[in-house]
């Protein structure tokens, strides 16, 4: 490779050697993958969400495929932020990457209690999940209203001791107001997009083809509503956008960044094929070499 | 970063009666997965249909690591298993595998009980015991059927016992697997199954009654199929020591699972 | 085919001979459709957009291919009233099948004028599509906001002389909020789902791939979010729900009716099988059949 | 209910040069649809991979109506022409057609103007216009190519006066076709062109200058390939008779039109 390419982005205020991370959930803490792709290769790595105590997640079954991604209810289940911090962390930190810790809750004081826990810690950036569909309480409850974001932003970062990102669900009418609101509520970054709420039906068993009856749908199928969203977020505030969904290759990562993200998390696809995410990075910079980028920077919002 | 996809040829492809379909797939030296492979084991086949992304998860019937090949019997259960079967030999699949915590074979007296496509893992099995020194009478093969299509029960001949039950009585013991297993009054120090749900909760209730270990294989819907996602859990009984919840990962704490770990 | 098995619903006092009917925008007016699919074997046509004067639509590209799906901004090109009235509806008149007229306004009044214009015709419904996301004007903008879904739909019905069906938008936070907007505002019944605003970008010359720069998303893609929107405002509104949105076949179609869809509408698909509304009837006939189901209504919601 | 898709076999594949291939694709006696083909019109070919939907607009590049076969050149720009580039003879691939209006044989000297990938469909002219009773000296080619890679040019040969006009100036004239016209002092009755935008404004201006007509075969993304839709319009210098607005479809209306009536 060229090491004239530059593909380093300042991420509030983290470096990161490239702008490739994973989508939370979909990489677990990295332990299940690091055979299939090399840790240190990517900008950062983005766990699943954590929780101030252990939870069980939903009733299976939990997925079903549909045409061109799959749907997901799963329900945040993770074995809490004790064992997150002794096991998970001391896994990550062995690796020359950033660590995203995607923090989920059910109430606004679980975050926070999650957020205080992490303040200790080496990590690079708090990921907080506001836009998880599968889950009765918390989650897109708080993402769908302007008002609720910039509340939980702002009680999240006066404990944060990291920058904090928050991860939007594009189930609204307006990203842009998510996002503004986000930024008023002085998010360092912003994340998008979750799944989109989907359903299907079993027609020969008459009834839900997920236990949940609704999930989130992912994958490829859902990457024009991301681009677009991720445009109107990344014109709408002034804090970086991370960019995500349906992301197969460096061809579809570049359209995020070129749409304005300075970062992209490639998700469901890693389930089709394990090193996806390594791939992307390696695509993106023969795409620079190709067309003569000498910076990542130069593709950024370049729309 | 020792694990990825490989690309496997279709050895052979044959049909075995209904939808129930038989593919040898084989293996380059450098990507000799069959090596590795135990019987109890899976693979995660990918769809090249571009609007299936998930990968099935097929148990392995057969090994020949001299060969380097596997031997996949699948029924065809939807889009994504329908497109295995078109295969043809000369084609050529993305794979990724061994996958999961096969069989632990223990000596003596065994029994084996596959019902339905829970068979096929069951051969393999069966094969290894006997090579194992296991005696053909120790080796107790008990197959469930719906009715006289009677795929693969000939296969295990040469290694095992073989006992069979159909739903409608058409051959062997009417009833199910356990109905067969007290007909036949077998008896055997371990107990290995796969099958459907209700199928596995008569096993372990049988296992329980006269205390006998068995291993059963459990099914659940996958998507990552490496233990990364948490979509295909089962119950346990105890708190699980990975995920800190009374959940096990199908695809990598099992599939094969001590009875008394999961509930059913 | 067996005579006993009663396809035929009634949807807002109109009776279907069976639950199919063409997206709007995707058949024309049937002209060029009349090749491939017996307009006699469709419970309705559903026709293109028409608005009080002839309009131009969207400069090209108007479309771009998606993953299981596609982008399309063609910005409601129509001919106008007096050419449909003089041409189209006569065209359709011949057949023994339901016309459903799309309309489309960029103001309340221009809406108003295109109902009225249509109320002496012989057209079984009205499509009021206040969803298209490809018009400056008028489309979405009315479809996002109850109050203004409300308003509309009570204006509409006020001069409107058939069926009002109101075409709701998924492009919002609650599609219940929109179902119940349009129940209150006395509307017969509503079709959804409209597409979701998309994009997508041609890195290679770094900008859009449309003209317009954002465009319609529909296409298999999406249909499980229409299936989870069916299902929702089925449940929220007493009115009846034609249910769209990636619809490939019967399977598909059944997903909708199992939500609680009386009638359903084949769009995108029709590019891949020109035939494809045929099929879905037929298709569906099949399933009966096999399922002994003898009248389509025991389906109707059934999950 | 006259029309409908059918499926074409692969009746052979080539690769003429880099991206360029040609495929000639039979149909059955009862689907025979290259005996209403005419020289500009096109097929609507379908992708068998899923998460491609829209089916790709090639036009015919020769008819053998008798054999039941068409061909097919065209550059692979996307993943849809990458998959049928891999097909091979035997193959099977849905199409749809003839679609659109083809060019209007008129008698008399002529110019075919093509210019890269829209240089095919001028072959299945020329031999139309040969057949028809053409002098050879009458029926005027002139390509438009960037480099020496004269993809096709010796196949009109057998038909028509053949003039080239290169970017690189590798061969003949230097420059586009216009310029390869002016050199030759190329005249004819009627002007026949397809080929890129620019090449085509240039063609429109020339024939306008010289009071000749010209038919243009235009291309434009399109959806349905049968006119409803709306997706491939062009402008129209008048308002037309189908949309009432200065919009013509260019699968239905078109894709020739006469260069008078379109904007460029």
């Amino acid at each position: 490779m060229n090491t004239e390419r530059n593909l380093s982005v300042d991420f509030a205020g983290v470096r990161m050697k490239n702008p490739v991370t994973t989508a939370s959930g979909t990489f677990g803490s990295g332990m299940e993958f690091e055979e299939f792709v090399d840790l240190n290769g990517l900008g950062a790595v983005t766990t699943k969400g954590v929780a101030s105590v252990p939870w069980e997640g939903n009733p299976v079954p939990r997925i079903c495929e549909t045409y061109g991604g799959m749907l997901n209810a799963i329900g945040l289940q993770n074995p809490g932020i004790d064992v997150f911090i002794e096991r998970d962390l001391p896994f990550l930190q062995k690796y020359d990457t950033n660590i995203i810790v995607n923090v989920c809750g059910k109430t606004p004081e679980e975050y926070v209690e999650v957020v205080r826990r992490l303040a200790a810690e080496k990590i690079s950036l708090l990921e907080i999940n506001i836009s998880c569909p599968n889950v009765k309480a918390g989650g897109i409850a708080f993402g769908q209203n302007p008002k609720l974001v910039e509340k939980i932003t702002r009680e999240i970062k006066d404990v944060a001791k990291q920058p904090v990102m928050m991860k939007l669900s594009p189930n609204v009418t307006d990203i842009t107001e998510m996002a503004k609101a986000a930024e008023a509520g002085g998010a360092d970054a912003i994340s998008l997009i979750n799944t989109l709420t989907g359903m299907k039906i079993d027609i020969h068993r008459r009834s839900f083809a997920l236990a949940n009856k609704t999930g989130g749908l992912s994958g490829p199928a859902i990457k024009p509503v991301a681009v677009r969203m991720v445009y109107q977020a990344a014109h709408a505030v002034k804090i970086p956008v991370l960019g995500m969904g349906g992301i197969r290759n460096a061809e579809d990562a570049l359209e995020f960044i070129m749409a304005g993200a300075s970062m992209v998390a490639v998700g469901t696809y890693q389930f089709h094929h394990p090193s996806a995410a390594a791939d992307v990075v390696q695509g993106i910079e023969a795409f620079m070499e190709e067309n003569g980028v000498k910076d990542i920077k130069e593709l950024i919002g370049c729309v | 970063m020792a694990k990825r996809k490989v690309l496997a040829q279709v050895a052979s492809q044959e049909r075995l009666s209904g939808e129930i379909y038989s593919m040898w797939i084989s293996f380059s030296e450098e990507d000799n997965i069959a090596e590795e492979a135990q019987a109890g084991q899976f693979l995660s086949l990918y769809c090249r249909e571009g609007s299936r992304l998930l990968p099935r998860p097929i148990s392995i019937c057969e090994i020949d690591r001299e060969k380097g090949r596997l031997r996949l019997v699948y029924r065809v259960a939807g889009e994504g298993t329908r497109e295995f079967s078109t295969l043809q030999e000369g084609d050529t699949i993305e794979v990724l595998g061994p996958l999961g915590n096969g069989f632990t074979k223990k000596e003596g007296k065994s029994i084996l009980i596959g019902g339905g496509i829970g068979i096929p893992p069951m051969l393999e099995l069966a094969k290894a015991l006997f090579k194992a020194g296991g005696k053909k009478e120790d080796i107790q093969v008990v197959l469930g059927y719906r009715d006289n299509d009677l795929f693969l029960k000939e296969e295990f001949a040469p290694y095992a016992e073989v006992f069979v039950s159909t739903e409608d009585g058409s051959v062997g013991t009417k009833g199910n697997v356990i109905d067969a297993v007290n007909e036949h009054q077998i008896s055997g120090g371990e107990v290995y199954a796969c099958g459907p749900l209700p199928m596995l909760r008569g096993v372990k209730a049988y296992a329980k009654e006269h205390h006998i270990p068995a291993q059963i294989s459990m099914e659940e819907r996958m998507a990552c199929g490496i233990g990364a996602c948490l979509v295909c859990v089962c119950m346990s009984k105890e708190t699980d020591a990975h995920s800190h919840v009374k959940n096990k990962r199908v695809c990598k704490d099992g599939p094969v699972f001590d009875a008394e770990e999961v509930e059913l």
